[in-house]
């Protein structure tokens, strides 16, 4: 980094949250994420970008073993991802997840949604659960529909839910893949607020997504992926008005461009 | 009247067993043939003057009166036996008795039984909707002695069952348990109990009310056992009907001598048709059931009364 | 702190990793295996157990079926050769009873020098329902489609060709006063019209035309009972004159169900419900026992009539059921633009919303038949020559007395080789219409 | 508006019956119901006619009569003295006998069948597919006769059972498979048994709440309670307790080989082969079926609710129970309902293997003996009726619950 | 209207088209459409507009009964709607109605979509038929899709064919509910254009949209709806311009603000 200065305010602590070393992956024959090397402090907000295919869900999805990782080492708050379960079950209760088309539990009130992991995972009484996902309800700006179904809110409100459902676990890092791309422009504002106030509680963020705006405003870092390898890395300025790498600059001339 | 209706319709409807070897059953190239096919021919050529227009119908132990109280056959000649209830509550007819048969019970030799008295406890299989069940039930309640009913769908599915062990015994009519036992691999090692158990009289059927066909039935079996009591034969019967002969019965039957024919609604030559058509009575029994066929029974209770049996019919006069 | 993370984080790659091949654990029939078949506690012991029960199954059947003769006259000749081929009491199957029966089985009692009958009769049913079951076929043979049935019910019973011709002139004379009728206006009375002349063709003139016809060329085919009717044969015609007959009057029962005439539809519904909710095998029992007493004093028709009219009102019911959903599928818009253009109830039902309701049932219509199919082996308990009564028959002969298992497996071949053709059939076409659907 | 803005009301005219979209409806249904009336009369009228002509009438009076034939497998005490109308009661008994176990067993079959041909192992996954293909596309009838046969030939006769030379034995030495039946143990009740009875329903009221007790303590204080062994212990322990305390009130009468005569199993319950070759083949024919619905009801759940499951951090087994399987039953339970139909409709079959079915007793040799074909038709038809109309009844009660509410 | 002078300027022709007096409909309890009075005279272009569920839909489907009213009066071209068939028949042989999702019959080709109707309801002979489709094709500008299926055409290509179908039964009065809604931004023009040709050759239009570049170009009058009320009506100059209702002013804001 050439200009520490201009870069976004520096992450809040020095403390290691994701710490990836040389991981590869394959489908099959098919490599998909190559020798990748990241280290996430925690804090830090950082957007991955790329054109479609380059494995950046497969990326995020590997920090909470929702895809099984070949070689290489992924370490997530002091916890080696291996097959050893508990591991497992010990990642996926401290990172949240966000997913393009929210994956709400349909027969599931709002509130049931948000309950149902701190009732069976972290076994907090149902009170207290109640009592917390109203809070992240109150929080996301829709406490009122708290006992609606998800079938009968907009797309906007159903991730808005969906957010909230994730810190109702009360995660140290949360993972989002294209939260906005789902959902209608009237509605792609109300969800990036959300997650905009949420960077600046300071929690760990990352975040597929090829909202621009979004990245330049929270992120302290964007990688740029392609082809299954971190192509370019660097604060969002940066990145944006002088990328370095040729495929980043085709990559932003086709997504301003449009 | 049924004969107004055969005769327009030009056929015999004949209701008959889908299949019982010996007694009704297709063969290879779908002709009908056995002991009650033969009567079902008889009548036909009586009623129609031709053996081949009958209309074979097969019908199941639990339809068969129904369609013949609905009209669906004109005569029911399927080994049926004549019972006081059917004649009666079901408004049915038997004009005649063709079969004296008797319920019998096949059982393995190994079983180790001589008597059917000694078959307390015993499984048997019995098919549904016949007199078999309700003899079985009052056998067993005579003898005090105990049974288990193993009821079967049709006699294929008996054998098999049979064979398989899931009946110590198999009971039906006599005739039925001989032809049963012919088609096994070891007929030796099963035993006809020497018990019959029960009076079956197996006649042709024919609705209440309507007597003028109730006779040519009636008649046209007595014929062919008239036929055999006067030694009348497919074979020679053109010969004795071509002119009359000494015996006056003969003549009264075969129409060379009175007016018997029209009496009963047909011409003079239906008995010799009758006869033309399978031979008279005891050449059909052995070309169908006889010691001859693989069935092999013997003429027992279906002898001529002349011979020690109760075959015997009124007089042609 | 921040400077050291600054230099970690900045970074752009200028050569890009060629991909690599996936470690040797990763690929080959070692990992198939172990992904497929042992990849954890749970699925070592199930492998186990499946081909546990492979084993199970096969061990006696394969040698069984192998060994299997098929050369003999009967099931004592059968066991003879066996034991001399094999040893006393070995299993070995008597092929030879389907090897001297199979024409039984396939078409009962039909005459033997007329099977190319049953067979043309197939043929032209599956070139008829040719573009109907695949789009692509050439329209034209639709004509085909239309005149099949009059030919298939004379190749199949046999008669004049003239009695089949007249009937089908019957639809051709109601159908052109109903159009010549309809052109000038009133839809109802091209109805009755058309209607009442068919019916008056066939009551007054049908018969009378076709004598005469057939004394000026006559045209026939030795004719055939329907006693003589059996084996596969019969399931087919049962099978598939029940759905073809049952077609229009689903039609008809699933566009009462969906009307708004409240009378209309609950008598819909009640005859739906009560078809459906008693078994086939009672229905033809009442066509069997009880049919007669509905009927004229003295009417007395064919059994294989009478269980196909009741199969064919009982099918009806289920086929009302597919038709409805295909129904339910259209879109409003479908009948609000016909409305919107003027057409009446019975124009738009027959030009915009059948065609497409239909195309969409076709899959359930299909599926209907597999079952329906299935089910006319039921006949077998009322006396008619299904496969099923027929290797019965041929078990009661004295010939084949012995023999069980060889025709069952016969049968039960026969109808999974009809069946699962057909089903993937309509697994293919449910595809294809997913597919095109918008 | 006011009334009188409204245009005058002309008088009716007669064409309004069929241009006038108020009436046309009426007039529709009007000759519609003539028509169907019509044809009832029509019907009845030629029923009247052939009754008179063969001498019959219509009356269930017959239902009164002695039977007179036996039924081998009966749930109610039956003899050939009783009437038409318990023998009819004996045959739905059995009906409804058949159908219950068919749809239970039918049930879990169906359910590992469906959820194994989704499993990664390819060798149960083709095993599976082969199963479904071939009970599907082969008839229920044809499947009967052969479970039937198979299963009287591959089980044993009673005589195998007897004496030294034995070649066959009981399992756990009370229950025999034979060829004539399944032999088991059958409970007598002695003295005291009703005092036993009672303990065993309190101990199940007493597990139940237990579980409902665990259940709001958890929602409580968050800790969970073991439920299945606490449950199964309050269950059993009073029971056993109670059963050694009052002296073994309930004794078990188990089948023994009897020495003399035929050789048959005493004592103990026959479940007849005809009943278990009619269940299994109703259930596996069923179950093929039933494979495919839950498969189609997994599938329907979408991948991502389940990955949403994991990424919350709730287990396979928890994810299943508390986001795949409520909302596969969504889909799974209308076409799951409609095979319990199709299963109580196809136990008319048992025709085929001779099982004292409704069909068989009132429908067979009942109206054979008496002729009575309409009423006793009339009363099967009726009863096959009531039992749809109830399973599909309670079918529409449960999908109006369970419809998941959208927008 | 109580201010008669402000209302728009008199249309071509004095003829009426369409006469609605004093209509009501509900829906069940839901009263809809209140007290609607309406004058169309020949010849006019007439856009109605109004927020979500304010009843522009139920009002235009109302003119040939696809909706059925409740009380009062309609007169379409001289004949009343009532529940006489005949009426009813005549009226939509007529009116000529265009929906917002096309309503294509997707059976049948483009050609036989148009001659469907001219065949079985007005009996026109077949040849005669195709050639009046054939005309309308071209006057829309896509002759070359005759022997296509609906399914093969783009969007703005369905609606146009939707249009040519209505003009074939040659309507007095053409309907439009929402026609390029369901549209690419791409495709709308394409339709516009067919419709602003459609107003020069003199055709009775009511059209429910909210282009207001369309209505600006061609529209004789804008009725604003609210409620299920016609809240104003006016020039569409004066309309945009000079808003005088509060609620046509909120909507105003709304849709061209966005
Ligand atoms: N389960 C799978 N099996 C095989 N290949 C897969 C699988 N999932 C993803 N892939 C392939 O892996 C590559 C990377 O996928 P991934 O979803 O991570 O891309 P992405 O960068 O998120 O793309 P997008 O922006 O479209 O979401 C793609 O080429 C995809 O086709
Ligand atoms: N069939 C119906 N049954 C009951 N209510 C209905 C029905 N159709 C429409 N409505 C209601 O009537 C009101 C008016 O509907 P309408 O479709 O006319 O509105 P619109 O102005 O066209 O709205 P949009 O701009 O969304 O198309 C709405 O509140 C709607 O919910
Ligand atoms: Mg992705
Ligand atoms: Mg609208």
């Amino acid at each position: 980094m050439t200009d520490a200065a201009l870069a976004p305010p520096p992450p809040v602590s020095g403390e290691v949250a994701v710490q990836i070393t040389g991981m590869n992956k394959w489908y099959g024959q098919f490599h998909v994420l190559r020798d990748i090397d990241l280290t996430v402090t925690k804090g830090e907000r950082i957007v991955i970008c790329g054109p479609s295919g380059s494995g950046k869900s497969t990326l995020i999805r590997c920090i909470n073993r929702l895809e099984e990782h070949q070689s290489g080492q992924i370490v997530v708050d002091g916890t080696e991802l291996t097959s050893n379960l508990k591991n497992v079950d010990k990642v996926r209760s401290e990172v949240g997840m966000v997913f393009q088309h929210f994956n709400l539990f349909p027969h599931l009130t709002v509130l049931e949604n948000c309950t149902l992991a701190p009732i069976w995972v972290r076994k907090v009484p149902k009170r207290e659960a109640e009592e917390t996902a109203m809070h992240f309800l109150h929080k996301v700006r829709i406490p009122e529909q708290a006992h609606k179904y998800p079938g009968q809110l907009s797309g906007g409100q159903q991730q808005r839910v969906a957010i909230a459902r994730s810190l109702c676990m009360r995660p140290k890092i949360m993972l989002f893949d294209e939260p906005t791309s789902a959902l209608d422009p009237e509605m792609i504002k109300e969800v990036l607020d959300t997650m905009i106030e949420l960077a600046r509680d300071g929690m760990t963020m990352l975040c597929v997504t090829h909202e621009m705006g979004f990245a330049q405003a929270v992120a302290n870092r964007v990688i740029f992926m392609d082809q299954g390898q971190i192509v370019e890395q660097n604060t969002p300025r940066e990145f944006f008005n002088n990328p370095r790498s040729e495929r980043s600059k085709l990559f932003l001339s086709q997504i301003l461009g449009h | 009247a049924t004969l107004d209706d055969v005769k327009a319709r030009g056929t015999l409807n004949c209701g008959v067993n889908p299949g019982l070897t010996g007694f009704a059953a297709p063969d290879a190239s779908g002709t009908w043939q056995g002991f009650d096919v033969d009567l079902c021919r008889a009548i036909a050529a009586a009623a129609l003057g031709d053996p081949a227009k009958v209309n074979y119908i097969p019908l199941s132990g639990e339809t068969r009166f129904t369609a013949l109280a609905a009209g669906e056959v004109d005569v029911l000649a399927r080994n049926s036996t004549w019972t006081f209830s059917r004649d009666t509550d079901l408004k049915l007819d038997f004009p005649a008795v063709n079969y004296y048969d008797g319920q019998g019970f096949l059982a393995p030799r190994a079983l180790g039984v001589a008597s059917a008295k000694e078959l307390d406890g015993a499984t048997v299989c019995i098919q549904t909707g016949t007199t078999t069940e309700l003899n079985l039930a009052d056998f067993f309640r005579v003898n005090n002695i105990t049974y288990e009913p193993v009821p079967i769908a049709n006699d294929a599915e008996g054998r098999q069952q049979y064979l398989a062990g899931a009946c110590d015994v198999y009971t039906t009519d006599a005739s039925g348990l001989a032809s049963v036992r012919a088609t096994f691999e070891t007929p030796d090692d099963h035993v006809i109990l020497p018990e019959i158990i029960s009076k079956e009289p197996l006649g042709p059927a024919v609705r209440h009310g309507d007597t003028e066909w109730a006779d040519i039935v009636r008649w046209t079996f007595y014929a062919l056992v008239t036929a055999e009591e006067l030694g009348i034969t497919a074979a020679n019967v053109a010969e004795m009907a071509a002119a009359p002969t000494e015996n006056p019965e003969i003549n009264r039957l075969l129409g060379t001598e009175d007016e018997y024919g029209t009496m009963a609604g047909l011409d003079q030559q239906w008995a010799v048709r009758v006869v033309q058509a399978g031979g008279n009575y005891g050449e059909i029994f052995e070309r169908n059931l006889g010691e001859s066929t693989s069935i092999g029974l013997a003429r027992g209770l279906n002898a001529l009364w002349t011979q020690g049996g109760l075959m015997y019919a009124p007089p042609f006069r | 702190m921040s400077e050291i993370h600054a230099e970690t984080v900045a970074f752009a790659r200028d050569t890009m990793m060629p991909p690599a091949p996936p470690p040797r654990r990763e690929t080959g029939a070692v990992r198939w295996m172990r992904e497929n078949l042992f990849s954890g506690p749970l699925n070592i012991i199930l492998t186990i157990l499946a081909a546990w029960l492979l084993w199970l199954a096969l061990r006696d059947l394969l040698p069984w079926a192998w060994r299997g003769i098929w050369q003999a006259g009967s099931a004592s000749e059968c066991r003879a050769i066996r034991d001399q081929l094999y040893g006393e009491g070995v299993p070995a199957a008597c092929w030879a009873v389907v090897r001297a029966r199979w024409r039984q089985l396939l078409f009962g009692f039909y005459p033997a020098d007329g099977l190319w009958r049953p067979l043309l009769a197939l043929g032209l049913f599956l070139v008829a329902v040719l573009p109907v079951l695949f789009s692509g076929a050439p329209r034209r043979l639709l004509w085909l489609s239309a005149a099949a049935p009059f030919v298939i019910v004379w190749l199949l019973w046999g008669g004049s060709l003239w009695g089949p011709v007249a009937a089908a002139l019957g639809f051709v004379v109601g159908w052109a006063i109903w159009a010549a009728v309809a052109r000038r206006g009133n839809a109802g009375l091209a109805l009755l019209l058309g209607l009442g002349a068919a019916l008056a063709w066939w009551f007054l003139l049908a018969r009378p035309v076709a004598a005469g016809l057939a004394s000026v060329a006559p045209l026939a085919l030795v004719p055939v009972e329907s006693r003589a009717f059996g084996g596969f044969t019969l399931s087919l015609v049962i099978g598939l004159a029940g759905i073809c007959l049952s077609l229009p009057l689903g039609v008809l029962l699933a566009l009462a169900r969906r009307s708004e005439l409240f009378f209309i539809s609950k008598v819909a519904v009640a005859y739906i419900e009560v078809i459906r909710g008693v078994p086939l095998i009672v229905w033809l029992l009442v066509a069997q026992v009880v049919l007669n007493y509905f009927l004229p004093r003295g009417t007395n028709f064919d059994i294989l009539l009478r269980v196909i009219i009741m199969v064919t009102l009982f099918s009806s019911a289920y086929i009302a059921e597919v038709i409805r959903g295909g129904l339910a599928a259209l879109p409003s818009g479908q009948y609000e633009a016909a409305d919107a253009l003027g057409l009446g109830y019975w124009q738009a039902t027959r030009l915009i919303v059948l065609p497409q309701a239909l195309k969409i049932s076709i899959p359930g219509i299909v599926n209907s038949f597999i079952g329906l199919f299935k089910d006319t082996t039921l006949v077998s308990i009322i006396s008619l020559f299904d496969p099923m009564r027929i290797s019965s028959t041929i078990r009661a002969t004295t010939e084949w007395g012995g023999i069980y298992w060889e025709l069952y497996v016969f049968v039960a071949l026969v109808f999974f080789a009809f069946c699962f053709a057909m089903s993937r059939y309509s697994i293919w076409l449910e595809r294809r219409l997913e597919r095109s659907h918008r | 508006m006011t009334i009188a803005a409204e245009p005058p009301r002309r008088a009716f005219r007669p064409s309004q019956l069929i241009n006038d979209s108020r009436y046309r409806g009426l007039t529709i249904q009007v000759v519609a119901l003539l028509l169907l009336a019509g044809l009832i009369a029509y019907l009845g009228h030629n029923l009247v006619v052939n009754l008179r002509a063969l001498g019959k009438d219509f009356d269930f009076g017959f239902l009164g009569n002695r039977a007179g034939y036996d039924i081998g497998q009966t749930l109610i005490s039956y003899t050939n003295n009783d009437t038409h109308a318990r023998a009819a009661l004996v045959g739905m008994l059995n009906t409804l006998l058949v159908a219950a176990l068919g749809c239970v067993t039918a049930t879990v079959i169906g359910v590992l069948a469906g959820v194994l041909r989704l499993s990664k192992n390819w060798l149960i996954g083709r095993l599976m597919t082969v199963y479904v293909e071939l009970f599907r596309n082969v008839p229920l009838l044809l499947w009967i006769v052969l479970v039937h046969a198979v299963l009287s030939n591959a089980t044993p006769i009673p005589a195998e059972f007897r004496g030294e030379g034995a070649t066959a034995s009981m399992v756990f030495g009370v229950i025999a498979f034979t060829a004539q039946g399944t032999f088991i143990p059958w409970p007598v009740w002695g003295e005291g048994a009703e005092l036993l009875t009672v303990v065993l329903l309190l101990s199940i009221l007493a597990a139940l709440v237990w579980r409902s007790y665990a259940r709001r303590r958890q929602m409580a204080t968050g800790r969970p309670l073991p439920v299945l062994w606490v449950a199964l212990a309050i269950l059993v322990l009073p029971t056993v307790l109670a059963f050694l305390l009052l002296g073994r009130p309930v004794t078990f009468d188990v089948p023994t080989m009897r020495e003399t005569g035929i050789a048959r199993f005493n004592g103990g319950v026959n479940i007849l082969n005809s009943l278990v070759a009619l269940w299994f083949a109703l259930a596996l024919y069923t179950g093929a079926f039933i494979a495919e619905i839950v498969r189609g009801g997994i599938l329907a759940v979408s991948r991502g609710q389940s990955e949403a499951a994991f990424a919350l951090g709730l287990r396979p087994g928890r994810t299943m129970r508390l986001v795949i399987l409520p909302q596969a039953l969504r889909v799974i339970v209308p076409p799951l309902i409609s095979q319990y139909l199709n299963l109580t409709k196809n136990t008319s079959l048992a025709v085929a293997v001779g099982y004292a079915d409704l069909r068989a007793t009132l429908g067979g040799v009942t109206m054979n003996q008496t002729g009575r074909e309409l009423e006793s038709i009339l009363l099967l038809g009726l009863f096959y009726l009531v039992v749809s109309l109830v399973i599909s009844g309670a079918m529409n009660v449960y999908n109006r619950r369970i419809a998941l509410k959208e927008r």
